[in-house]
């Protein structure tokens, strides 16, 4: 006797197909990925993830920047820094990979974000997880308050999506961008400095809910920066990335303490991180 | 063990040393961890004894990363898995104070187990008596029915690298047996017979990785088999060829250098005689290479990195 | 990911009647990564190679696999049409369809898929091609020659002559060597000290050399072009520069009963001496192990003698240091004592002598002024036997098992020699082969037998010993089948020749590597007779093997063409496909080292950040200098983590060209 | 409670091999685990504790999930099969029948991992309650009664003749099909069953370990176990070897890798450590550095982490594999004996 | 492996390493001279026999070699002076192990071929694919997983 299920299963990709490659930085690009068909792959909201895998070379997460809004295409900015992303960089248009997602939670853009101030705080290629949420918000403008997005980067060419926060999000009502560069540089007139002494400069009010993403030395600092302008760790957002197979809560890689980061984040509050083994 | 004691007592005393790697008692009467002690936690727990088997030498590679002195029994078997560490500069010997203790061959509990034994609630050493308690009644064995496999063939009872030992006179009382026995009759087998022999045994690997970790000998940084650069990184014998293939390669890599201690054998969960393959290249290396005993000092180059001119050619494999 | 094109050729019919080429190229368009194929008739020819300079410019190639003879015919060529077109030369690959498939197979479509599998493997490994640029290094244009016999002299004057300053460096107070002693040469017989002297004086004399005598090697580090050598200048007790050489010191010197060394230890000198007279550089030395100064503190007349104030009691060993862009082994011979052989009576009866202490009795500056006197007494023997091959040729282990080369040519001058001169003296040889294959060899043999007469036995001789006051010599006479006694007023021992003692700490110094007999060994036994496999380092004479004089002195002219070959160049570039050791997966266990036939391998300790409260942690690594390393890859087999690879012939690659074509 | 009425296992056996696959405990290479039930195997339902757990039948150590065709530009995604023959696994202890509800709770858990789900689909669970526990068990501190284990059907064995019981649907149905072979037992059988459970039960209360305290391990003191300065010493002489893992019958940490066949890409799962020091490795760093920390997730993640998500079910079920197998001789025993001290 | 229809006979997968300096180019002279060998023979071409790595055999037979054979310099004449010692006491091992291992152990060689030693080359091949052809497919050693 057979018995039978439905292989509906996480661990099965679909086949995404690479439709346009656009390189951000000289070490970033940006993946526009939909299915063979030409339909979205699936529907996921600000902050959840995806695994991208070239089988034979490797899977990987990563999150998804665009918004949920796009139906066109899902985006992927990929940093090269391994094996697997030196491969998807040497790809060309046209070419498959395999796609499995929408993983992990996701920011409260539908309930607590309502009605507040967001500040948006990005570095490096930090901005890719939090760029979904902002496009989210520029999509449904109404629901939210003032938005102040700040971003950092080593250099002028080092900042994703330039062009876009300098010229398209400042356009739209109450949204501000604020962008540093590490050192000073010709052709750079804007603020020139790391981010968390950026953010404590701009001095925002406490008011505000805070979304934060980069390389762990700016997150350190600039939490405590927010701290000193008087925010608490309930008002801040972050996401976080460790070594993930699976991608839904079973293989045990990103265990910490009695959550999964793959399932049970990427996104946490602070207050929430404070809570776990710091083993991340 | 009283003079152990008191030996390693005065010399954690007297500043000799700061540290002590020995063996520590643990639940049963039987179960033996490897401890480190220090003037802190007082030698609480340190035992030396017929189930004190597993080899030290290789926790010498992270002991002698930390400062100050560390101070190790050294059992006769496993001193010369320190002169390979030694050799192959893994430890720093300045940082390694060796006592060398006796041995009279260690008592295995799997043995006292495959008795039929189970249930122990206490085993008790009294000369040749193993006197054993369970929970289904109690029995008395004879101590030489129970020795460790690797006692039986033990290469002598020498502590070949040391600061200083303690001598004890007592014996084990045994006829050594063969050393290559085992190998001779796994020799006189069919080629066929043969593979189906090393089949059923190592197709019950669980790549558990025991056998690698325990190993004083295989302290690669970064073992090939968690190398996904080198091609042949595997977690789990996913395929019969992959059983074969990490044994064969663990025994080549340790080919010349193996000491013969016999862990791997010990701590394999399924048992599998691993050592019958090391002792095979042993075996091969004696007789075609002339005698050598790995660890024996710490500077003879072993027989893969040395040959004569007139060496044996390969072709004595597939002529005999 | 990879742009590949795959160039299949068709050699003319070579390729093309056996393979089909078409298909071939057709194949490999599907392989992963390749993004053009074609085929052409001769890719080597100019066209050809356009053909694949264009295909790499038009479509941004990566890397290039050409199906094509032997990569030992033209792998050199395409490499350089590929570096023309931008690409590292080394990002491609040669498939060897023509003497590997199209010339042994007969059946097309066998040897086509055979091609199409050999192709596929090139692919594989192409793509773990990663570029590679071969190392440069600066050449010391100075060359250190350690020995000053004819072979160090030879070569040091032909470098020298070429422009580079060369230093000789010789452990004796005056460079000559061996063949100072000699008395006179085979075949042609004209006077070894008439050739050699003038040789000397242009040695010493010559702008470009520095000698070094009395000198000995200390410590050499580097490797080729960049040597660092250390040399100890033992303290003569005599300033170089003041001694004029008249050697009044030497006369006076009251402690006059030290063995002669360069007269075999047959006459006496001083405790202050100059080895002969045409020693050069002809400055005294003292022995302070002999002289009555150093041992008692008393005496002092060779100071008080010199005019020029030369004598320097205080002096000290110097230890230079000097830069070398190639080094060459002289290190010559020495003859056995055969002192083992003590049926044949040597360290018993003073009559029994070697055949370079006999040289020494011939010669007209020897200790009895030329005239054939013996030891013992001093009388001129009449019945001279000579016993060949003492310690020559045999098994046992008191004897070397090669031939010493020259001793029946010697022995054979040695004979005509004495009857030239004393016609009355009885000549007996025990020879077990005679061999003359040389340039006038044999007539010189034939003419000591037929015409001189002298005594040629075959056999070996098993005893000597003594009798009314007569040298018994006992032996077998093969070809007579008969044991005879000859009665002998001496016995002179071709003893065998071996390399100097001072050979080994130098080879191991150099990591020059040596047979078991310790003579050099040279980097191809054929084609690179010159060069020890230690590049770099070069032979000259006789501590690579026997030879007689213009063998050693063509050697050592050879070896010198090698050098000036070297010192030519401004760079050297090297092999770049040589060992490389992931220092992240290095155990620093030393056994790559262990096998490294060049001493390419050393080690560092070196820090590394680490995960936990240390942050930091010292290993110790291997590092290859890829200058010496030449790219055997005993090394990466030996590695048990494989940390060290082998660039050019990677695990990985070699891997992928394994599963494509067990595909 | 129902009987085997002959005195021949095979006679069950091959009954049941008749209809579908079988698993019991059989000897290979002088080691017990469970294999495919033949008249030629040496069956051993005398041993205790397998080697590896039951759970290799459900969760394998590893598993093809999927295949990949590549050519060119494209990826063809080869899905295993949606069907699967049911078996019958024989023989499975108390310890192990628990953890399959530990097992259940992480891989059919929303999102289902089909692949484990359609092996549990398909098997039949039928247990041997104990009859001689050793020392390195401890199963009735975590609440399990080694008479009276889960799983589809209960066996027990008293003197030579097998009882059974059936538990589930999936047993009452299986039970169903075997009926020539069962009969009801006596009051009298019953009794007999009854009494020697007691009397294992008994051996078990004086076990060395029968008396380890499990209950301070509550979620609000994670994090003072978590720092608890014993970890220092517990972990000190730890291999960092995979047997504790893979012995245990509730770890379900993996890997997912791809192969390279030559043909295809298979991309499998295979049993993983957390002990390894490879497994939380990344490019950008370690979150566990030491071994220490390795050591202490796994007992963390048994007695507190997963408890946390899971109603307060400890992922250990006490069998004492890890006990025997440790070469080192360190074990969830010690280490909750050490923790408790506090 | 490839079963030729017609014939029915066997066609091995025949992975022969040859050092650059001495094996390679008498395989090079062997195919100058036309001294044919059957085509199941594929060649690696390695610096030294040195640099054959037991894992590149294993390799081999896990990929579906059903033979594997090293060629390099005759001893002493080893480009690198040393290699093929080293070489041949490196294959004794592996070989020893894989023969005590239980398979076949005539599946796997070492010969010694000069660069002037086509002929010897051509029979060295002819012989040893024979010889293989005899054992017929390599069932033991071999990954599963990999055939087609």
């Amino acid at each position: 006797m057979m018995s039978e299920i439905t292989r509906e299963d996480m661990h099965i990709p679909k086949i995404g197909i690479v439709r346009e490659i656009i390189q951000e930085t000289p070490d970033v690009k940006t993946f526009r990925i939909n299915a063979p068909d030409g339909s979205p792959l699936f529907d996921h909201m600000p902050g959840q993830c995806a695994m991208i895998s070239v089988p034979g070379v490797g899977e990987g997460m990563f999150s998804i920047p665009s918004s949920p809004t796009n139906r066109e295409y899902m985006e992927f900015s990929i940093k090269m820094c391994g094996c697997l992303t030196s491969w998807l960089h040497s790809m060309e248009p046209g070419q498959m990979v395999t796609v499995r997602g929408p993983l992990g939670n996701h920011f409260p853009v539908e309930n607590e974000f309502i009605g507040k101030d967001i500040l948006v705080i990005g570095g490096g290629i930090g901005i890719a997880p939090v760029r979904s949420v902002v496009k989210y918000m520029l999509d449904h403008r109404q629901d939210y308050g003032r938005i102040d997005v700040v971003y950092g980067a080593r250099s002028k060419e080092d900042l994703v999506y330039y062009e876009e926060m300098s010229k398209e999000w400042p356009k739209v009502p109450n949204t501000y961008v604020h962008l540093t560069i590490d050192r000073e540089q010709e052709g750079w007139d804007g603020p020139v400095g790391f981010v968390p002494n950026y953010v404590k400069e701009l001095n925002f009010p406490t008011d505000k809910t805070v979304i934060m993403c980069g390389p762990p030395i700016m997150i350190k600092f600039t939490l405590a920066g927010l701290m000193e302008l008087g925010f608490q760790k309930e008002q801040v957002y972050t996401t976080m990335e460790l070594r993930m197979k699976c991608g839904i809560g079973k293989c045990g890689r990103c265990n910490i303490g009695s959550k999964y980061v793959c399932k049970d984040g990427p996104v946490f509050r602070f207050d929430e991180l404070d809570e776990l083994p710091n083993e991340y | 063990m009283q003079g152990i004691i008191e030996k390693v007592t005065e010399l954690l005393d007297n500043g000799t040393v700061d540290r002590v790697l020995a063996w520590k008692a643990g639940e049963f009467s039987y179960d033996r961890t490897p401890a480190v002690f220090d003037k802190e936690s007082g030698l609480y727990g340190l035992v030396y004894d017929s189930f004190c088997v597993n080899n030290l030498s290789k926790y010498l590679i992270e002991e002698s990363k930390k400062d100050g002195k560390v101070l190790v029994l050294m059992k006769p078997c496993d001193s010369y898995g320190l002169n390979m560490l030694i050799k192959e500069h893994r430890v720093d010997r300045e940082k390694i104070y060796v006592l060398g203790v006796p041995c009279k061959c260690k008592v295995s509990v799997d043995k006292i187990k495959a008795t039929g034994l189970t249930g122990i609630l206490d085993i008790v050493e009294e000369g040749n008596d193993i006197k054993v308690t369970t929970v289904y009644g109690d029995t008395t064995l004879d101590r030489k029915d129970v020795l460790c496999d690797k006692c039986m063939v033990c290469k002598d009872k020498v502590v070949v690298v040391y600061d200083e030992k303690i001598e004890s006179d007592e014996t084990a009382g045994i006829e050594k047996l063969d050393r290559m026995a085992e190998v001779e009759a796994l020799e006189a087998m069919t080629p066929d017979e043969r593979f189906n022999f090393w089949r059923s045994q190592l197709s019950k690997c669980i790549r558990c990785n025991a056998c690698r970790n325990v190993c004083p000998i295989c302290s690669c940084t970064k073992c090939v088999f968690d190398n996904d650069n080198t091609g042949i990184s595997s977690k789990a014998n996913v395929d019969s060829f992959e059983e074969n293939m990490f044994h064969i390669v663990r025994a080549y890599h340790v080919a010349g250098r193996c000491t013969d201690c016999g862990e791997c054998s010990r701590v394999c969960p399924q048992n599998i005689p691993l050592h019958l393959l090391n002792r095979k290249f042993i075996k091969e290396m004696n007789e075609l290479y002339g005698t050598y005993q790995a660890g024996t000092d710490a500077e003879a180059k072993d027989p893969l990195t040395a040959f004569t001119k007139e060496d044996a050619e390969p072709s004595v494999i597939y002529n005999r | 990911m990879h742009k590949i094109g795959v160039f299949v050729c068709w050699c003319g019919s070579n390729i093309a009647a056996t393979v089909d080429v078409k298909a071939v190229a057709e194949a490999a368009s599907k392989e992963p990564c390749v993004v053009y194929a074609t085929d052409y008739q001769y890719m080597c020819s100019e066209s050809g190679q356009n053909l694949i300079i264009d295909a790499i410019k038009e479509h941004n190639l990566t890397g290039v696999v050409i199906c094509s003879c032997s990569p030992r015919m033209h792998e050199t060529t395409f490499r350089k049409a590929a570096q023309k077109a931008g690409l590292n030369p080394y990002m491609v690959e040669i498939a060897n369809i023509r003497e590997q498939c199209s010339w042994i197979h007969k059946d097309m479509a066998e040897a086509t898929a055979k091609a199409i599998v050999l192709a596929r493997a090139a692919i594989a490994k192409v793509q773990l091609n990663k570029p590679l640029i071969a190392g440069e290094s600066e050449v010391t244009k100075r060359c250190l020659v350690i020995g000053g016999g004819i072979a160090g002299i030879q070569t040091a004057l032909d470098v020298a002559e070429a422009g580079f300053p060369v230093d000789i460096v010789e452990k004796k107070p005056t460079i000559g060597g061996k063949m100072a002693q000699l008395d006179k040469t085979f075949p042609t017989l004209d006077c070894a000290a008439c050739i050699l002297t003038p040789r000397m004086v242009e040695a010493g004399a010559h702008e470009n050399i520095t000698l070094h005598t009395y000198s000995e090697v200390e410590e050499v580090s580097g490797f080729v072009g960049n040597f660092t050598v250390k040399i100890r200048k033992k303290a003569r007790k005599v300033k170089m520069d003041l001694c004029t050489g008249c050697g009044l010191c030497t006369e006076k010197c009251p402690m006059k009963k030290q063995p002669n060394e360069f007269n075999m230890g047959l006459d006496k000198r001083g405790a202050i001496y100059i080895p002969f007279a045409q020693a050069v550089p002809k400055v005294p030395v003292i022995d302070v192990e002999a002289c009555l100064k150093f041992k008692t503190g008393k005496c002092g007349i060779c100071s008080k003698v010199c005019t020029a104030g030369a004598i320097d009691y205080e002096q000290q060993d110097e230890i230079i240091e000097q830069k070398y862009g190639a080094i060459v082994l002289a290190t010559g011979f020495d003859q056995i004592k055969p002192t083992k052989f003590g049926e044949l009576g040597y360290s018993q009866y003073p009559d029994v002598v070697t055949s370079l202490e006999y040289e020494r009795l011939m010669n007209a500056a020897g200790p009895t002024k030329g005239h054939l006197l013996r030891p013992s007494d001093g009388k001129p023997p009449k019945e001279i036997v000579f016993v060949q091959c003492v310690g020559s040729r045999g098994q046992s282990c008191r004897d070397k098992s090669y031939c010493s080369k020259v001793c029946c040519m010697y022995t054979a001058k040695h004979a005509i020699l004495t009857k030239d001169h004393y016609p009355d003296t009885n000549i007996h040889v025990f020879y077990i082969d005679e061999r003359t294959p040389g340039k006038n060899f044999d007539e010189f043999y034939r003419r000591a037998v037929e015409q001189y007469g002298v005594d040629y036995i075959k056999g070996q001789v098993g005893k000597v010993y003594e009798e009314n006051g007569k040298l018994m010599v006992q032996g077998s006479d093969l070809l007579a089948n008969e044991q005879i006694t000859l009665a002998a007023d001496m016995v002179v021992l071709a003893a065998a020749i071996e390399p100097d003692k001072t050979a080994r700490s130098l080879g191991t110094m150099l990591t020059a590597s040596m047979d078991t007999n310790d003579f050099f060994t040279e980097a191809h036994a054929k084609l690179r007779p010159v060069e020890s496999p230690t590049a770099g380092v070069f032979l000259s004479g006789m501590c690579q093997g026997p030879k007689d004089i213009p063998e050693t002195v063509s050697q050592a002219g050879a070896a010198a063409v090698k050098v000036i070959g070297l010192l030519t160049k401004d760079k050297l570039l090297g092999n770049p496909c040589v060992a490389h050791s992931d220092e992240m997966l290095c155990n620093g266990c030393s056994q790559c080292a262990r096998v490294c036939p060049y001493g390419a391998i050393t080690y560092v300790d070196k820090e590394f950040r680490v995960p936990g409260p240390k942050r930091v942690e010292t290993r110790r690594v291997a590092v290859v200098n890829e200058a010496v390393c030449q790219g055997c890859g005993a090394c990466t087999v030996t590695c048990p983590s494989t940390a060290m690879d082998l660039k050019g012939f990677s695990n990985r690659q070699i891997m992928s060209e394994v599963d494509a074509i067990c595909k | 409670m129902l009987k085997f009425t002959s005195d021949q296992m095979s006679t069950l056996f091959s009954a049941i091999s008749a209809m579908k696959t079988l698993y019991v405990p059989v000897e290979k290479g002088g080691e017990v685990t469970f294999g495919v039930w033949s008249e030629t195997e040496k069956v051993r339902l005398d041993a205790l504790k397998t080697v590896k757990s039951a759970k290799d039948l459900f969760f394998p150590q590893a598993e093809t999930m999927m295949g990949f065709k590549m050519e060119g530009k494209n990826i063809e995604i080869q899905v295993p099969e949606e069907k699967m023959d049911e078996f019958v696994v024989f023989g499975v202890r108390a310890c192990d029948a628990k953890s399959f509800e530990v097992l259940d709770n992480v891989f059919l858990a929303e999102p289902v991992d089909t692949y484990y789900a359609l092996r549990r689909k398909s098997g039949i669970v039928i247990c041997a309650a104990c009859t001689r526990p050793e020392e390195s068990c401890f199963c009735n501190v975590f609440g399990i009664d080694a008479t009276a284990p889960a799983g589809d059907i209960v066996t027990w064995t008293v003197d030579g003749t097998l009882y059974w019981e059936a538990k589930t649907e999936k047993g009452e149905a299986f039970t169903a099909q075997l009926s020539e072979y069962l009969a009801e037992a006596t009051a009298e059988e019953e009794a007999a069953v009854a009494a020697q459970n007691e009397a294992v039960k008994a051996i078990i209360a004086k076990l060395p370990y029968a008396n380890l305290k499990v209950d301070g391990f509550t979620g609000d003191r994670m994090m003072e176990y978590f720092n608890s300065p014993k970890w220092a010493e517990l972990y000190q002489a730890c291999l960092g070897c995979g047997t504790c893992t893979f012995v245990c019958p509730t770890c379900q940490c993996y890997d997912i890798r791809d192969y390279d066949t030559g043909h295809g890409i298979q991309r499998y799962r295979c049993w993983d450590s957390c002990m390894y020091s490879e497994f939380t490795k990344m490019a950008g760093g370690q979150p566990r550095l030491t071994q220490l920390e390795r050591f202490r997730q796994r007992f963390m993640h048994k007695l507190l982490y997963y408890p946390m998500n899971n109603n307060g079910l400890f992922s250990c079920v006490g069998c004492g594999r890890c006990v025997n197998k440790c070469p080192i001789s360190m074990n969830i025993a010690k280490v909750i004996k050490a923790l408790g001290d506090e | 492996m490839q079963v030729n229809e017609s014939s029915k006979e066997f066609k091995p997968c025949i992975v022969a390493f040859c050092c650059n300096w001495c094996s390679y180019a008498g395989a090079d002279l062997a195919g100058s001279n036309r001294l044919s060998y059957p085509a199941d023979v594929k060649i690696i071409r390695v610096p030294c026999s040195c640099r054959v790595n037991p894992l590149f055999i294993l390799r081999a037979f896990q990929r579906g070699a059903d033979g594997v054979i090293l060629c390099g310099c005759h001893p002493g004449d080893c480009h690198y002076t040393t290699g093929n010692y080293y070489a041949r006491r490196r294959m004794t091992m592996l070989f020893s192990m894989l023969d005590y291992l239980g398979i076949e152990k005539e599946r796997t060689r070492v010969e010694w071929v000069s660069a002037a030693e086509g002929a010897k080359f051509a029979a060295t091949m002819n012989d040893f694919i024979s010889t293989v052809q005899s054992l017929g497919e390599n069932r033991k050693l071999r990954d599963l997983r990999c055939k087609e």
